[in-house]
């Protein structure tokens, strides 16, 4: 019954999360609105990955693949970046 | 040297200073070509098996260590020198040039329109004063096109909705090509213009308006032939009928033409002059509305002038 | 690297639970590119045109938002939580479970329905501006994706139906799984982008 | 041939011998599988040759000659697209690698042959797709830059389309293939024991599955900017046209080693083989593999040097440009050492293979021409950039091609070539290739922009004689082919082992039985022991 109550524990912590950054949202942080969403959605994305998606039990193999597009992805966005602001 | 690079040779400062990059690569090149082309060709040769020879016992060389760090280090260093040298050159050609005259260019298709500080436009043909630095400021009405001038060893893409620049440094006289270097659509390969660079004396009378008044003096069907002519029309328009991006204007005239909507229209002063100032207004039947304004850039004298032109194209 | 060296045993037709998720984990690397090009072009345009966002996000209504991302939340469970089923071989709990998340899978597209025809009847559309275009391109690929975890799924339901799956072998249960909670993960994001930030 | 084994049991008969159309078309075999994409690119390699043609046919003459200026735009634009995204990227990988990546690793087929199956699908309805788009023929440049792409009257839309269903074969190819390397290698075969061609192809797989979607995205926005006017790429909306270029050459330049890095694996194999001699430096020539496919994701700029793009992102795309110099060296270094001292046959494979490290030298040493950037501003969109490509796509990729297909061929058919006229097609071939091309790079840095139908008379000399050569390379073409087609059924019976090569296809009998192996052979050590007693063994 282990994972069944893992799996309910997550579930409550994204409801949870999805709350808070819900509620945040209401309050004028600037530039720290855009940081706490984007964070909070890391962290349930994390979550999800980890333990929905069985992460946390795969191989090293199974981690590269799922880290590398993030790699790439950051390639992307920095390489167009340099080009959109500083032209 | 010059010769060898290009048709005309380097004509402006930086353009020397990119040719003497090209020699730098090339003269890596070269070397790597004959080495390794002449050891593939050495080994291919002097190691093949000869007729009737029995198999060899080859060496098992599987790696070099030092030989192997060679073929990273060597190439390392050359490559980043290419880099930095290509760097400071390159650098030198988009650094603006302080005290440079203002040039605006808008590129649509298919011509280029070069307006001077004094608000006078010109059409597929740029003429600058020799040494005196020159700021292009380059936009599109519609694609993406780019300016190239191979004497200049420069180029720039221009773009609808923002602004790009070039900075110019004639060092000789001459007439130079300038072509559309980005694929822009049906007549990109008659995007085509001059770049004119005259005497500062040459210069300031053509600014001055001298030449403009000798022109406004020439008979109006004389006036209309070179302003068709300057004016980028041969791009779309051909004089002996064939039919291009858009109708020939032989015979043109006087004609009854079919509009894209069906209904016709007399190709008379009157349609002559919409067509120039407004082509989107009635746009024959068959053809593309691309046709850019000339609103601003031909006076109603000029207008009129090249209708006189038409007329006499039976 | 030559640990994992797997060494196939008989005909390798037969698919090995580990070949099949090495498969569906490059495949999310491709899924989470395709989505990348928005996500990219969502920074750019961010970075470029902050009040438009802003303004753009007024408009979204937030309530669907948070509704359809806590109906993905609760499909993910009813997903996992098959899994965890059927590795005890308890088939009926496991199509329960699929059952319930396609039916939620269906509450979000509905749901999505709504929001949309809402934005139409408002004149919010495509074209509108960057905002919108990026808002229903992005939403609109994900909902497609929805669609087909929904298609993935529904298969599942039916081959579970016909007792193809065991305690032993789950290992399309499984890859399924992954591949709706990547669906989930990438709402995620898009939630807080365009309903909380813009 | 195996004569007596193949009655034994139908997994042991020749993958070739039960026929019928939709034995073919259901097939799981990777063989046929193979051999089907292998029919298909080769087709649309003819196709946009002759398309090539075309365009040299009308640059005869600096005026208008056989076409309008708006047939030739379609003619360069078919001539790019089809050979880039019908014949160049899925050739080698799909066809050569379907067929080859199982034997070499000695498995019986790959991870997921229904997915295989399914993606060559994929691709045949992706060119149908494409097919239907040529009634408003395609007028673009295969590079589709925006905003033309986005307002002429030809049919993006649909080849927009078209192009995503082939991309997503791409993609399942590469899922396939990585999967089937990581997880179906025989008993024995570690990592470092691999043959060179499987390290380039798991590369290219990388590249394919990396890459790929990101092209599938942009083509979807172009498609929606049409039909729905989302302003991404539009500058009367915002948009910007410079993010098209971004999107379009993140994939498009780690895609030109989706195109060469197969060709140099082929040719990896096939130069120890007639060297009879170990292949240098096997490390550093399966990381530079590596090292290639990651360092293309960093240097998608330098296609955009002139673009507008800001001068900080120009520098640094120049710099990390150079970074794919370096592991590229590596590999030619490293091809040469391994003839040094061997005892060279130069059969038809291993002339190609030295063509192509002959050709691939000269468009390798112009890249820094094009990757410096005061150069690059200068000889970028002229027909030296053309020269520059064809020199490393035609010269490299598909001269691999062709030394694949020549190596082979005996594995593939059960035939022998005729060598004799191989040898004549090559010669051809080599020479046509380098008056066609290399009086390109002459006219590129006389100023000659690319994509022009007509062009100022002065470069009249150097197009007529490419004009010329092409004629030439159409004959070398022609040869081989027919060469190809006739030996296919007329030539010699091969054995199993015609060029006592010591990687795994070659324990296999000549064609392949459906499950490749009898047995699935346990390896012992790396392919490459020709030297001494290995090359006595191979025989």
């Amino acid at each position: 019954m282990k994972d069944y109550r893992i799996y309910f524990i997550v579930w409550g912590s994204l409801l949870a999360l999805t709350f808070v950054t819900w509620r945040v949202s209401y309050i004028d942080l600037g530039v720290l609105n855009v940081v706490a969403a984007m964070v909070i959605a890391s962290v349930k994305a994390s979550l999800v990955a980890l333990y929905f998606m069985h992460l946390r039990n795969e191989s090293r193999l199974v981690w590269g693949f799922a880290l590398f597009p993030l790699v790439f992805l950051s390639l992307m966005i920095f390489g167009t970046l340099s080009d959109v602001l500083f032209r | 040297m010059d010769q060898i690079l290009s048709v005309q040779g380097a004509a402006s400062r930086v353009a020397g200073e990119v040719d003497s990059v090209f020699i730098y690569i090339l003269a890596i090149g070269m070397f790597f070509f004959v080495l390794t082309q002449g050891a593939l060709i050495y080994f291919a040769f002097r190691y093949r098996r000869r007729k009737g020879e029995k198999d060899k016992d080859t060496p098992d060389i599987r790696s070099n260590l030092a030989l192997e760090a060679l073929f990273v280090v060597i190439p390392s260093v050359l490559v980043i020198s290419i880099f930095y040298y290509g760097f400071t050159v390159f650098m030198q050609m988009r650094a603006p040039i302080p005290g440079a005259t203002g040039i605006g260019v808008v590129a649509k298709k298919w011509l280029w329109e070069f307006t001077y500080p004094d608000g006078r436009k010109t059409v597929n043909e740029l003429r600058i004063p020799v040494g005196k630095p020159v700021e292009l400021n380059m936009t599109s009405e519609d694609v993406i096109h780019s300016l190239y001038i191979p004497d200049y060893r420069d180029k720039q893409d221009i773009l609808p909705g923002r602004y790009t620049q070039m900075w110019l440094l004639p060092d000789r006289t001459g007439d130079f090509q300038i072509f559309c270097a980005e694929y822009c659509g049906e007549g990109h390969s008659q995007m085509l213009a001059r770049l004119i660079v005259m005497e500062q004396h040459e210069f300031d009378e053509w600014y001055a308006g001298k030449a403009g008044e000798e022109l406004a003096a020439m008979p109006p069907a004389a006036h209309g032939e070179k302003l068709v002519k300057d004016s980028g029309c041969l791009s779309c328009h051909s004089l002996d009928g064939t039919v291009k991006v858009g109708p020939s204007l032989k015979g043109l005239y006087g004609r009854t033409v079919t509009l894209s909507d069906g209904s016709t229209a007399r190709a008379d002063d009157d349609y002559i002059r919409e067509s120039i100032v407004d082509p989107g207004a009635k746009v024959v039947k068959g053809f593309p509305n691309v046709m850019p304004t000339f609103k601003g850039s031909l006076s109603d004298k000029d207008i009129t002038d090249v209708i006189v032109y038409m007329k006499t194209l039976k | 690297m030559p640990g994992d060296a797997h060494i196939q045993d008989g005909p390798a037709r037969t698919l090995g639970y580990e070949t099949s998720k090495l498969g569906i984990w490059v495949f999310l690397l491709t899924e989470a590119l395709l989505f990348g090009g928005l996500f990219m072009t969502y920074t750019v345009y961010r970075i470029k045109y902050p009040e438009l966002f802003y303004d753009g996000h007024l408009e979204l209504n937030r309530v669907f938002g948070t509704l359809n991302t806590v109906v993905l939340i609760c499909s993910s469970l009813s997903v996992a939580a098959g899994i965890a089923a059927i590795k005890r071989g308890n088939v009926k709990l496991l199509k329960h479970c699929l059952g319930v998340t396609v039916l939620l899978g269906g509450v979000f597209m509905t749901v999505k329905y709504f929001e949309w025809t809402e934005d139409f009847a408002r004149g919010l559309n495509p074209g509108t501006d960057i905002f919108f275009s990026l808002y229903f391109m992005m939403v609109g690929v994900h909902g497609l994706h929805v669609l087909a975890g929904m298609g993935v799924l529904s298969a599942i339901l039916f081959l579970a139906g016909r007792g193809k799956f065991t305690a032993g072998y789950y290992t399309p249960v499984e890859v399924a799984g992954v591949y709706w909670h990547f669906v989930d993960l990438v709402w995620i994001y898009l939630y807080p982008m365009f309903y909380l930030i813009g | 041939m195996q004569e007596a084994e193949t009655t034994a049991s139908p997994a042991w008969r020749g993958y070739l011998e039960e026929g019928g159309i939709r034995s073919w078309a259901s097939t799981l075999d990777h063989k046929r599988i193979g051999v089907l994409y292998l029919f298909t690119t080769l087709f649309f390699f003819l196709a946009g040759g002759v398309f090539g043609l075309l365009i040299r046919l009308e640059l005869l003459t600096p005026g208008p000659a056989f076409f309008s200026d708006q047939t030739y735009n379609e003619f360069f634009t078919m001539h790019g697209s089809m050979m880039i995204f019908l014949f160049i990227i899925p050739g080698i990988p799909s066809g050569l690698g379907n067929f080859f990546i199982p034997l070499l690793i000695g498995a019986r087929d790959v991870a997921f042959p229904r997915i295989n199956l399914m993606s060559y699908w994929l691709f045949i309805l992706g060119i149908v797709v494409i097919l239907f788009s040529l009634a408003h023929p395609m007028d673009t440049g295969w590079t589709f830059y925006t905003p033309y792409s986005a307002e002429t009257s030809a049919s993006v839309t649909m080849l927009s389309f078209g192009i995503f269903l082939v991309g997503m074969s791409s993609i399942l190819t590469g899922l396939n293939f990585i999967v089937t390397i990581h997880q179906l290698r025989a008993p024995g075969m570690t990592w470092l024991r691999m043959p060179l061609f499987i390290w380039a192809m798991y590369a290219t797989s990388i590249i394919q599955v990396v890459a790929t979607p990101v092209i599938g995205m942009t083509f979807i926005l172009l498609a929606m900017e049409r039909i729905f006017g989302i302003g991404f790429f539009d500058p009367a909306k915002g948009g910007d046209p410079l993010l098209f270029q971004h999107f379009f050459w993140f994939y498009s330049h780690p895609v030109v080693y989706v195109m060469i890095l197969p060709a140099m694996g082929a040719i990896t194999e096939i130069i120890p083989v007639f060297s009879r001699k170990p292949i240098f430096g096997y490390k550093a020539i399966a990381y530079s593999s590596i090292a290639i496919a990651l360092a293309g994701f960093l240097v998608w700029g330098h296609h955009m040097f002139v673009a507008g793009m800001s001068t900080l992102a120009s520098i640094i795309f120049s710099v990390l440009t150079f970074s794919v110099a370096v592991p590229t060296g590596i590999k030619v270094f490293n091809w040469i050492a391994t003839l040094y001292k061997g005892q060279i046959t130069l059969e038809t494979p291993m002339l190609y293979s030295l063509a192509f490290i002959f050709l691939f030298i000269i468009g390798g040493l112009t890249g820094p021409f094009l990757g410096a950037l005061a150069t690059d501003v200068s000889l970028t969109d002229t027909y030296f950039v053309v020269a520059h490509f064809h020199y490393t796509m035609m010269g490299g990729t598909v001269m691999g091609l062709f030394a694949g297909l020549h190596y082979w061929f005996p594995k593939m058919t059960g035939r022998m070539l005729d060598e004799r006229v191989a040898k004549v097609a090559w010669a051809v071939i080599v020479v046509s290739f380098n008056v066609t091309f290399f009086t390109m790079f002459i006219t590129g840095v006389e100023g000659m922009p690319r994509r022009y139908a007509e062009y100022p008379a002065q470069y009249q000399t150097g197009n007529v004689i490419s004009s010329i050569g092409s004629a030439f390379l159409a004959i070398g073409v022609g040869i081989m082919f027919w060469n190809f087609i006739r030996c296919m059924y007329k030539g010699a019976p091969a054995p199993a082992n015609p060029w006592r090569g010591l990687t795994l296809e070659w324990q296999a009998p000549s064609p392949p039985p459906t499950d490749n192996f009898e047995e699935i052979p346990v390896v012992t050590d790396w392919p490459y022991s020709y030297a001494g007693k290995g090359a006595a063994d191979a025989g």
